[in-house]
């Protein structure tokens, strides 16, 4: 049998050493894998790259890690969010290196990667100060920007609905960038709302397919992040 | 007479036919929605994978999984669909969309944008930005004239880095509607008070006047809130 | 209002001229636009390029255009299946161009399309046959060959549900091409087995937003495609 | 004594470790499915997109939405997912999928495979047996050790176009599980009754003898249908 659960968060990022490249989905709070990342702090794991649509909030998960000082490096599109205040200290002291890429060449990246192609190329950015020493290349009368593939050790996703094959469900706004970065990491953890039987999320249903998906856990939502209409 | 941020928003709304697909930008591109006229069917798209997006949710009646580009709560209108940031910036980038309403700190007059990064920011950011202005059949820039310090934002070239060459399609602003086209900037309207001297009088670029180019029909106010002032 | 609806299939094809290229959805019969096709060969178009995985079946819908020799150019990835008779006689007399594409490659050019993307590399075929006259590349120790984006005049899709702005959601394997051609078309035209008022589609079943597609045509299953079991 | 069809398929069925995603070739390969035991958990993957796809189904319950690669009606099984063409072949290319098995018309002892274009055939179709081959972690082929006329089908070196360079990583044939390692073809089993020597008599490319080469352990009949004969 096929059993991808795991008791706890702790459990499920136990293996994660100091180093690893991270993949972190979610856009704001929808989606945002909060308590894998609290249990990576709690562990201490240090010298982390992150890749992420931001640079995180507060003092909480992304934001706590930052403040912590484990970042290295960031891989992001809008790392200036007003709330991200740990991560522009360590930028504007230089300890912390930042990859800068337009939001929909980094979800590009990421899907190049789980895809399994070797890069491609983008009109987006071509000819701005974000294409600098970029390949670029005239197809059909238009200029592209060439861009690679974007993988990572780990990628930490969060889902609303889970089975123990892995297959997820999000709901409402949570796919964002946890569809792509579930298929473009060694390994894929995520934290689900819900953990329903197999055959609890219809074929129909299911946004990312359990072939994609290492590592479940089971965990209710962080008070933070209240549902206040009902769950579908 | 100048428009307000919701006259300019009004302006924008006018103009936009039944059956587009737009994605707002923050700032005055959010206020647009707001002045639909009930006769026209719009969807909204947001980055994060989002089309059909209502307004922002009443107080109580947030979802915590529903946010917009800009991390307000929002709502959906019947007929809207959800999906991922790839589909999302497919829809972007492959000129699926038919508006992007985006702020700007500068427009040249060959329709170069910048608005991704402002002079004194230390910690940059682009988000999505780029993507619209390459990917989005129509760009349209909704902004002040002149800054706080009274420069013209609309000029010959743009100082700033770049968001995209060539991408800016109109630009609607608290004192004039301009074009861009490949003859360079094309005043149509200017606001209610003004005429095209005083208009080119703020603006770097050289303007040329449309045939028909008039004063903006915007009234002073809607339910209150003024739209020009 | 927004009314992408049409009342017949002869309507909603009237508009495609000879000579257009045509992306053709469906694998096998699951999401095969037949009736879309029928109405275009009542209409006698011809001189058309299809993009589509197989070469049409027996003398209906594809298989039926071609032998009525209206196509000059197919582009696909397995043309030799055994009911595709019209199109092997009629390529082995040299009467029709066939462009020959990896089956996950023919799927990506479409979707670069779709994407707004200039052409991407692919490890598929890199060194075979498939592969001669094309740019490679090693990219980080492996081969790739460089591909580019392939587009169309129209894309005939079937899907299960449809509403009048064009929302689809599709049943079981009716997926296959058709959500990728509905985005890299100027015009796609979708015929469905059901019409839906707005709203009866939820947003989290969407496969296919309005967005990409111009006309819905509602028109009950052909005959030969019984629904044995019953529908969603 | 030979493997039957349905004995070679039990041979790669008794290999397919627990929890492994497969695609499954005509012919051969679709067998396999009926010889797993209940104690392993598999889901199977059909290029059309689906995953965890079932049996064939029974006559009278087909559904008209639902066929493999093959156009066979089939059924799903629990946990299953529906998806389209553009994800189906990024499980594939992206090696997500750990099983291809495949039919062969040649192997080289590189692990060259050739299936796609037959010495006679006409006209040329590749479905996705390229994107399997170039793809996916382990490319198994079932075959027939040697052609309907005796010759050797495991080669020096292909004759045929390729479907993939150096991708096959084990062969299945009525006679041998032959591996193929970085020093060439490795023998690991032999049909009862046969010895190393007897299989490289019907091997064009060299083949090393494994220390623990043995017999291989297939019963001669499973519910009446013959796996060896």
């Amino acid at each position: 049998m096929i059993d991808k659960t795991f008791k706890s968060c702790e459990e499920a990022v136990a293996c994660v050493p100091d180093g690893a490249t991270i993949m972190l989905g979610g856009f704001g709070d929808p989606g945002l894998p909060g308590r894998l990342l609290e249990a990576l702090r709690q562990k201490g794991t240090k010298n982390l790259a992150i890749i992420h649509n931001g640079a995180g909030a507060g003092d909480w998960a992304l934001g706590g890690l930052i403040k912590d000082g484990r970042i290295r490096k960031l891989t992001a599109s809008f790392p200036c969010n007003p709330g991200a205040i740990a991560f522009q200290e360590l930028y504007l002291k230089g300890q912390v290196e930042l990859e800068l890429v337009p939001q929909g060449t980094l979800a590009e990246r990421i899907r190049a990667a789980g895809a399994g192609l070797g890069g491609f190329f983008t009109p987006t950015a071509a000819g701005t100060e974000l294409a600098k020493g970029k390949e670029s290349r005239v197809i059909d009368g238009r200029e592209y920007v060439f861009e690679k593939p974007l993988r990572a050790d780990f990628a930490f996703i969060r889902a609303h609905r889970g089975d123990r094959l892995g297959n997820l469900a999000f709901r409402k706004a949570m796919r964002n960038f946890n569809m792509v970065m579930a298929t473009a990491a060694e390994m894929t953890i995520a934290e689900v709302d819900k953990l329903v039987p197999v055959g609890g999320i219809d074929p129909e249903d299911v946004h990312t397919p359990g072939i994609f998906v290492d590592r479940v856990v089971h965990i209710a939502r962080h008070p933070k992040l209240v549902e206040i209409t009902g769950p579908k | 007479m100048k428009l307000t941020r919701d006259g300019i928003a009004y302006r924008v709304a006018c103009d936009l036919p039944n059956g587009s697909y737009v994605n707002l930008g923050i700032g005055i591109p959010t206020i647009v929605s707001s002045y639909l006229t009930p006769d026209k069917e719009i969807l909204f798209h947001s980055e994060n994978g989002i089309l059909g997006m209502g307004p922002v949710a009443a107080p109580g009646t947030e979802d915590v999984d529903l946010v917009n580009a800009g991390k307000e709560f929002v709502t959906m209108l019947p007929g809207g669909a959800f999906f991922d940031h790839s589909l999302s910036f497919s829809m972007i980038r492959g000129g699926h969309l038919t508006h992007s309403i985006l702020g700007a700190l500068e427009v040249a007059g060959n329709g170069d944008l910048a608005n991704w990064r402002t002079p004194g920011e230390k910690v940059p950011g682009v988000g999505g930005a780029m993507d619209l202005a390459f990917g989005v059949k129509n760009v349209w820039v909704t902004m002040t004239h002149v800054t706080n310090k009274g420069k013209p934002k609309i000029l010959k070239a743009c100082t700033l880095p770049l968001t995209g060459p060539r991408c800016v399609k109109r630009i609607y602003t608290d004192l004039a509607l301009i074009e861009v086209t490949p003859e360079g900037l094309l005043l149509r309207e200017f606001a209610p008070g003004l005429d095209p001297a005083a208009v080119q009088a703020q603006t770097e670029a050289p303007l040329r006047i449309a045939s028909d180019c008039s004063a903006m029909n915007v009234p002073e106010n809607i339910k209150g809130v003024p739209l020009a002032a």
